[in-house]
């Protein structure tokens, strides 16, 4: 703790004292990859945003992974899970010959340690601990999980957040990052740099690479994360040559970076989907009748376009998954289109609506949340809606969020998850709090079924059941925009962008 | 006492003033603009039309249009009222508290010192840190950002109404309405106040336009007032994204800004030619 | 004697303003031979300062135009380049002006500003000039020069810095020394030795001195010469005894017969009100004698033992100290005493502007010296108040009537309609008409406020006033008919006055009774034929002294006291001043016994 | 000596008393604050659950009493607590970000003197000419622009448009100090120009009040020539004013710097408290505002001790 009574004088001090790392680096192999933010940590079991699972995808690794059609595929697992029949026992045997960064092996005990942790500290994983009579290492190149009731979702989970680490660096606040990644942790200076560097014992996993899935090489010598809060801060460092990689840039931009002699724009398919999450506990919006009415009165082209000004960066469809998912089905989607003023003032009579505010929450932290709000308000205005729109901090709307009273519709976005079931509105305590008898039922059939034929026709079920209750309206998918430098090759779009198998520019 | 105590005159010397002049009419035309924007501004300023977003400026759009589709010029226009309603309400409350505080530590000999350590402390507070942490606070709305620079901008009023009052206390005028028998707050009001008026008045113009420059900062970061009617900061804001394809959309509010700072800035220059040097410094 | 110092021939000199070039003074010829005083006497606003400003090319030169010449030992200094006009400022000519509070630098040293002067103009070094620096204040006689080279301005009294001046002044040896006005801010025991020190100078160096007064007295003190200014016009010229006997011009004539003079009471027991003057033509008939007041009347206010002390951070000043007097109805009680003497302190204790730290303060029989300030309203009724600055004593932002109005309606003496007539009345009784009531404070002029300021304070008709200073600040001829106006209301209303002054003619011819103060305590008191005729105690007899008689011929008649260093007014926290005793020289006519000072 | 300690100590309670209340007020607002740190943590699918073990964790369902008494406790230690998103003391946090916000603020304001002084009292030498007219005109101008407005055309023109210097960041960990420096230079120009108008405004407002006062007509009736009489005899009377605005300007600069670091991505003080008010990092905000209020009590010190140097009439 340095001693800071001092204080004062020394932060005047500091001009001499200038901490300038002098480190010399190879000149070549380095990537400056500019982030959305700083992430409040690295202990992506505590807090699974996507700016933490971005950066630790690259230092620690889970069982499985995703591939390209978001199936989970075999990562520190050597295999795919052997299932008991009654599919309440599942054996995961593990690679061999795997090293930690500090050289340590890998072996059953570091996983039973971590996924226990990962049971305790993450939400997904304290969902799993509920079904999970025990989890016990089979020898030391495999664990088994013993259930209490079937969970088809189990393989999901263990390919995301539930990052295995070493069994001595296990503890209630994590202190040391160590993984089986490609990249070793070299120094985090918070709100400055991230800066990782090459593990050269790495092992990779065979397989041609497909999205997270298949061979991983270090090839850069060191990347280094960046915080760059403001987005267009973002693409001028790009097209100043200071990024290698700019993350989640404005739309708007997309023609600057493709004149600019210095990157190139690349999108990526539906990488998310905006919605207008309904308070269904309390308010106007515990009336199906409204519920419906905002659907009907919303045109989801006009709020798209405003949002992401041009086509080519959006998509119009009202099945949750959108095409090329093993997910994607048009079962049950109904109130959506072009938008019906009219038939909306007609449910607003029947439901005898007298006129108090609809609440909308939305943050300009996500500027196309602002944006899709403003279109939308004009609309349901059109259908006879009055609406209070209130634009706060996205830490404002995060805790309003959470008290049923002060709100009735809120912008979020989220991503199309491996498993449809880990959707947010699916489970009861997420915001909005959408109970109802026949999603339970849906999501039961769900978690009992087995092969994938099942999974699909019991979402499709899920899907039909979430369109009529109308707890949220999808707006549409949407695709991300980010750039990377000219000279920069083997960088493939995910969803999480990683970095393995990049060449950085000489 | 130099002939500015002859405050009929005022009006006469202040017109006199090239600049001042300027500064008024400039001034008019903003403050005439916010209040007749219904009328004047050729379009609703929240009218989307998709279609035609980001065009330059035309006949149609005078200002072009912004990435709603929305008229720039009428978003200006209405703009105006929140930039001027805000900085007016931060002018009103500081120079409330700045008479009260600086009255009473320039009057009253014993309330000196605690004021004083009191005005240090809240001059302490760099005005757009204290917006930011009271507007977290208390939450975006018109009122939080005016008590946020309303207490900042305070102690610049109350430093130069002390240092006046320090000057008008040893007045014969003041003593004069002592020895008459006046109660106490009738000197304060007739006597003192009202020859304060024009020393307040010079440093009012001068806070009502820091606070426009602060609630522009304000608005720009974010964490200014939440209405859903535009403010120049909050175009400047959004603008911002498009400013190499659409530099209109920064230019005017920009502009709008300027001019209306410059107004006040002449205009506080043109009345200080007036009022007594003395009353004007700070003790 | 040789050709002239300085000639000025048919100098003008006009100011731009708006509306184009405004001539502030016309035609002035006048003449300074070495060793010759020269004095220009007029009152405010008659252009004597622009004069001497226009002769060293002082004055801005864009926005000033001088016409005609000036010669400098033959040179037209108009005509002179900027860098040779360097040479002869503070060379050739020195200057002294009148604030010396303001006109040495405050952040530089004594001796830096001293040597500055030489460095300029006899290529010294810093050294030699610091030297030479020394020996200059030891000719304007500064006490322990040696120790204050290098202190401040602000270390020095008002003598002493106008002395700092003129060694600045005199450093070049020049030929002309100009003096704007030199002791009109000082007090008449300093201003007598400021004036010997400069005559003294004079005479060693053979040097020519333009001396700029609006003190009649200064002029026959000083003046070989004379030249009268009246609004930028040259009035009359000549030898200045001449001019006091036999003044050719009527506004010569009114403005002599309307100065106060010392001595002039012949044998009058009442104050005598100031001679009328006829401006026209200048003849003045004596003023008449005053009635005295009622005898065996309780007194309105008397103080016992009254005592004001600051605390300082350097220490303690005892401001007033065991001070004791009573004022009877229609009487005038003059205080008076130089600048420092806590003759204001005094009044502004008994208004309670400032809280006494000892002793009772009677009025109307009850002790108001720590009354609270709510008690004191009753009190505000009997006793009033009437301020120095003419320009100040009024509040700018409203009328006169109102200002007048205001104490009778908060008193609530008399409703509003009848309070109107009142106020009406009162202006009246100033010498003022009623309409002028809905005018503002800057459309009058000193006098005519002054006037204001004394109906305002007879509003609560009050028993008596206290005039701190009250006609010091008008010119002499507006000084003469306000004063008549107070002795007038004296009579007329049994008013009584304590007035506060440092002018003595003023005091000579207004008051029944005088008291001289000095360092805070009362020297002596007594009826004011006795203290002017018979003075007692050594520091009153020097202050009439050293009070200039405007006649040449009594020129040179006083010794002149040596200059002591001011004694200063601090004491230590715990000094307990001594117990004072007075002897009674005659009824009524007290003296402290001890004859220190 | 005992009066100069006596006063000395006089002034440091004042200036204790002062950082009192401001820690006192900081505490309270940040309290109000809605918005909870747990809950921006944990990222937006956390249940209340998650939300609540956290906040016990971090301590922030202790009794408000209670974490006041660690808070001001922990001042006197001179530890400002402990940031709850960055993993490190608000301390060290802060001593990271002070080389930008100090170099900002120190080549800002070198700027602004260095234009504003000579400007400043060479307009008021030259009243009423071109010049002078000149300066005042783009003083009114320059002083009516918003900085971060000033900023972004810098960015635009030279930044992204001739690409001459770096548009934002602050240089990677290799960067040596002449290339961090670097990105200082439009920031700098941008709060520069803003605040040498105001400094010109005032010195030229000091200068001309100066000029007209007696001790100046003496030099000039001494001979002394006009560039004398301006320097030696009127600037060193016009300081004691002049050092006012300046340390006032000082101040004000820190708060600029929050909007100029916002807009130039600069990772320094400012940038710092806007982050942690957008994810309620309490100790962060609190111990930020408490040191910019130090700071400014501290510049507040200084200017008091310059005027004792440079007029011997202000006693202690």
């Amino acid at each position: 703790m340095m001693k800071t009574r001092a204080y004062l004088t020394s932060c005047l001090a500091a001009l001499a004292a200038s901490t300038a790392i002098g480190s010399a680096h190879a000149a070549e192999g380095v990537l400056t990859v500019a982030t959305i933010g700083e992430p409040p940590t690295l202990d992506a079991m505590q807090t699974p945003t996507d700016i933490v699972l971005t950066i630790d995808q690259h230092i620690f690794e889970t069982l499985y992974t995703y591939d390209a059609q978001w199936k989970s595929v075999p990562l520190l697992a050597s295999s795919a899970p052997e299932i008991s029949a009654d599919g309440l026992s599942w054996r995961i045997p593990l690679r061999q010959g795997v090293t930690f960064h500090d050289g340590s092996a890998f072996d059953s005990a570091d996983v039973v340690a971590s996924l226990e942790r990962w049971m305790q500290v993450n939400s997904k994983g304290k969902q799993v601990a509920e079904i999970v009579e025990s989890l016990a290492a089979d020898g030391p190149d495999a664990v088994v999980f013993k259930l209490k009731s079937r969970y088809a979702p189990l393989l999901a989970t263990l390919s995301q957040a539930s990052i295995i680490l070493p069994s001595e660096k296990i503890a209630e606040e994590l202190t040391e990052f160590v993984g089986t990644g490609p990249y070793m942790l070299k120094e985090r200076r918070p709100d400055q740099y991230t800066q990782l560097v090459r593990f050269d014992a790495y092992v990779s996993p065979e397989g041609e690479a497909s999205n997270f899935a298949g061979k991983r090489e270090a090839i850069a010598k060191e990347i280094r994360f960046v915080p760059v809060p403001d987005a267009n801060t973002r693409v001028e460092g790009l097209i100043s040559g200071q990024f290698d990689f700019a993350d989640a840039l404005p739309v708007s931009a997309y023609d600057r970076i493709a004149q600019s002699d210095a990157a190139t724009p690349v999108i990526f398919e539906n990488q998310g989907w905006p919605s207008m999450n309904m308070n269904m506990k309390e308010g106007l919006l515990t009336n199906k009748d409204l519920r419906q009415a905002v659907q009907l009165a919303l045109n989801p082209t006009d709020m798209m376009l405003a949002a992401f000004s041009d086509q080519r960066f959006f998509s119009v469809d009202g099945a949750i998954f959108p095409e090329g998912f093993y997910w994607h089905s048009a079962a049950g989607v109904t109130r959506y289109g072009e938008g019906d003023p009219e038939g909306a003032a007609e449910l607003l009579e029947k439901a005898g609506y007298d006129g108090t505010p609809l609440r909308i929450l939305t943050s300009r932290q996500y500027e196309f949340h602002y944006k899709i709000g403003e279109v939308a308000k004009a609309y349901l205005e059109a259908a006879g809606f009055k609406v209070d729109m209130q634009v706060v901090d996205w830490a404002t709307l995060t805790t309003r969020r959470a008290d049923p009273a002060q709100w009735d519709i809120f912008i979020t976005h989220s991503n199309f998850p491996g498993d449809p079931s880990t959707i947010n509105t699916v489970t009861d305590s997420y915001p909005g709090w959408y109970v109802s008898d026949q999603k339970a039922q849906a999501v039961s059939v769900y978690l009992a079924s087995t092969t994938d034929a099942e999974k699909l026709t019991a979402w499709e079920g899920l899907q039909g059941v979430i369109y009529d209750d109308a707890p949220l309206f999808k707006v549409g998918n949407f695709n991300g925009l980010s750039g990377l430098a000219k000279g920069v090759e083997g960088y493939v779009p995910t969803y999480w962008p990683h970095f393995w198998n990049v060449t950085p520019k000489e | 006492m130099t002939d500015t105590t002859n405050f009929l005159a005022a009006p006469r010397l202040l017109l006199r003033n090239r600049a001042a002049l300027l500064g008024a009419v400039i001034l008019a035309i903003v403050v005439l603009a916010a209040l007749l924007a219904p009328l004047i501004a050729p379009y609703a300023p929240n009218k989307l039309s998709i279609v035609n977003k980001l065009q330059p400026p035309s006949a149609s759009h005078l200002f072009g249009t912004d990435e709603f589709g929305r008229d720039i010029l009428s978003r200006a226009i209405f703009a105006g009222r929140v930039s001027l309603l805000v900085s007016l309400g931060v002018v009103a409350l500081s120079t409330v508290l700045g008479v009260i505080l600086g009255v009473a530590a320039g009057y009253f000999r014993a309330l000196d010192a605690p004021i004083s350590r009191l005005l240090d402390a809240m001059m302490s507070f760099p005005d757009i840190l204290l917006a930011i942490a009271l507007v977290a606070a208390l939450g975006p709305s018109v009122a939080t950002v005016i008590i946020a620079l309303g207490i900042t901008y305070a102690p610049r009023l109350a430093r130069i109404v002390r240092g006046s009052t320090l000057v008008l206390r040893e007045m014969p005028y003041i003593e004069a309405a002592i020895t008459l028998g006046l109660p106490t707050w009738r000197v304060l009001t007739r006597h003192l106040l009202l020859n304060l008026a024009s020393p307040v008045l010079v440093q009012a113009t001068f806070v009502f336009a820091s606070a426009m420059l602060a609630e522009a900062s304000l608005s720009f970061l974010g964490v200014g007032v939440s209405t859903d009617m535009p403010t120049w900061g909050t175009m400047l804001a959004s603008g911002r994204e498009y400013m190499n394809s659409a530099p209109w959309l920064m230019i005017f509010p920009g502009l709008a800004i300027v001019f209306s700072v410059l107004s006040l800035q002449l205009l506080g220059d043109g009345l200080r030619d007036l009022v007594d040097p003395r009353l004007t410094k700070e003790r | 004697m040789s050709d002239p110092v300085l000639s000025v021939q048919n100098l003008t000199t006009a100011f731009r303003s708006r509306e184009g070039w405004r001539e502030v003074i016309r035609g002035i010829n006048f003449e300074v031979k070495a060793g010759e005083t020269v004095a220009i006497v007029g009152e405010s606003g008659s252009g004597k300062s622009v004069t001497a400003l226009s002769a060293m090319r002082l004055l801005p030169r864009d926005k000033t135009r001088s016409t005609g010449r000036i010669l400098l030992e033959g040179r037209d200094l108009l005509t002179l380049p900027e860098a040779e006009m360097r040479k002869v400022r503070g060379g050739r000519i020195g200057m002294i002006f009148q604030e010396p509070m303001t006109s040495l630098n405050p952040v530089l040293t004594i001796g830096n500003q001293l040597a500055e002067a030489l460095v300029l103009h006899r290529d010294m070094s810093w050294r030699e000039a610091e030297a030479e620096a020394l020996t200059l204040m030891e000719r304007v006689r500064i006490p322990s020069a040696k120790s204050r080279l290098h202190e401040y301005p602000h270390k020095f009294s008002g003598g002493m810095r106008q002395r700092v001046m003129i060694a600045m002044a005199l450093a070049c040896r020049p030929r002309l020394l100009i003096a704007d006005e030199p002791t009109t801010a000082l007090d008449v025991t300093i201003q007598a030795e400021i004036l010997s020190l400069i005559s003294e100078l004079q005479r060693e160096s053979e040097m020519g001195v333009l001396f700029i007064t609006h003190d009649m007295g200064v002029v026959a003190e000083v003046a070989d010469r004379t030249v009268v200014m009246f609004r930028g016009d040259m009035v009359e010229t000549g030898e200045t005894s001449r001019l006091f006997a036999a003044p050719g011009q009527p506004y010569t004539r009114a403005l002599l017969a309307s100065i106060p003079r010392l001595g002039t009471m012949n044998g009058a027991a009442g104050p005598r009100r100031f001679p009328q003057v006829d401006p026209r033509t200048g003849t003045a008939s004596e003023g008449r004698e005053m009635p005295l007041p009622p005898a065996g009347t309780a007194p309105v206010v008397s103080v016992s033992n009254l005592s004001i002390r600051f605390d300082l951070p350097q220490g303690r000043v005892h401001a007033v100290e065991d001070v004791s007097f009573d004022l009877h109805p229609g009487e005038t009680l003059a205080l008076v005493g130089e600048s420092g003497c806590g003759k204001s302190t005094t009044g502004r204790a008994i208004m309670r502007l400032t809280t006494p730290s000892a002793g009772e303060i009677r009025i109307d029989g009850r002790d108001i010296a720590r009354a609270r300030s709510s008690e004191l309203r009753t009190m505000r009724r009997s006793a009033q108040m009437i301020f120095q600055d003419p320009f100040a004593s009024l509040n700018p932002r409203i009328s006169v009537g109102d200002a007048i109005l205001e104490p009778i309606l908060t008193h609530g003496l008399l409703p509003k309609a009848a309070a109107r007539l009142r106020v009406a009345e009162l202006l009246d009784q100033v010498g003022l008409s009623p309409e002028m009531a809905g005018r503002y404070p800057h459309e009058f002029s000193g006098g005519q406020r002054q006037r204001v300021s004394i109906a305002r304070a007879m509003a609560l008709e009050p028993k008596f006033i206290v005039a701190d200073e009250a006609v010091s600040a008008l010119d002499v001829s507006v000084k003469a008919q306000v004063s008549n106006l107070l002795m007038d209301l004296q009579a007329s209303r049994g008013l009584a006055f304590l007035f506060i002054s440092h002018d003595m003619s003023v005091v000579e011819r207004i008051s029944h009774r005088v008291a001289v103060m000095h360092f805070g305590e009362i020297v002596e008191i007594g009826p004011r034929a006795a203290i002017f005729g018979n003075a007692q105690h050594p520091y009153t007899r020097r202050l009439i002294a050293a009070v200039p008689v405007p006649d040449p011929a009594l020129r040179g008649t006083r010794s002149a006291a040596p200059p002591q260093e001011p004694r200063s007014p601090l004491r230590p926290l715990d000094y307990v001043a001594p117990k004072r005793l007075y002897r009674e020289v005659a009824p009524g006519h007290f003296v402290m016994a001890e004859t220190s000072a | 000596m005992n009066r100069i300690a006596r006063a000395l100590l006089g002034r440091l309670a004042g200036m204790l008393l002062v950082l009192a209340i401001v820690a006192t007020v900081v505490f309270v607002i940040v309290r109000v604050t809605p918005g909870d740190p747990a809950a921006v943590m944990l990222g937006s699918d956390a249940t209340p659950q998650d939300i609540a073990d956290l906040r016990s964790r971090i301590g922030l369902d202790a009794p408000l009493i209670v974490q006041y008494g660690q808070f001001m406790l922990g001042l006197l230690r001179g530890d400002l607590g402990q940031s709850i998103f960055l993993g490190q003391s608000v301390g060290e946090a802060l001593l990271a970000r002070a080389e930008p916000t100090f170099f900002l603020t120190l080549f800002s304001i070198l700027i602004a003197c260095a234009i504003a002084l000579p400007v400043g009292v060479f307009s008021a030498v030259r009243r009423g000419t071109l010049f002078d007219q000149v300066v005042v005109t783009l003083t009114m101008i320059a002083s009516s622009v918003p900085s971060f407005w000033l900023g972004l055309i810098l960015i635009q023109v030279f930044a992204v448009g001739l690409g001459l210097l770096p548009a934002s960041g602050y240089g990677g960990p290799e960067s040596g100090f002449l290339e961090r420096i670097q990105h200082l230079v439009l920031p700098a120009i941008a709060l520069g120009v803003v605040n040498s108008a105001l400094i010109t405004r005032f010195t030229r407002a000091a200068m001309l009040d100066v000029l007209g006062d007696d001790y100046v007509r003496t030099a000039r009736a001494k001979g002394a020539t006009e560039t004398r009489v301006v320097l030696k005899h009127a600037l060193r009377n016009a300081l004691v004013p002049i050092i006012t605005v300046i340390g006032l300007s000082v101040a004000m600069l820190v708060a600029g710097a929050v909007v100029t670091e916002t807009v130039f991505g600069l990772p320094g003080v400012g940038n710092l408290v806007v982050s942690a008010v957008l994810r309620r990092d309490y100790p962060v905000i609190q111990g930020t505002l408490l040191v910019v209020a130090a700071i400014y009590v501290l510049i507040n010190f200084i200017t008091d001790m310059l005027y004792i140097l440079v007029d011997p009439r202000v006693r202690l």
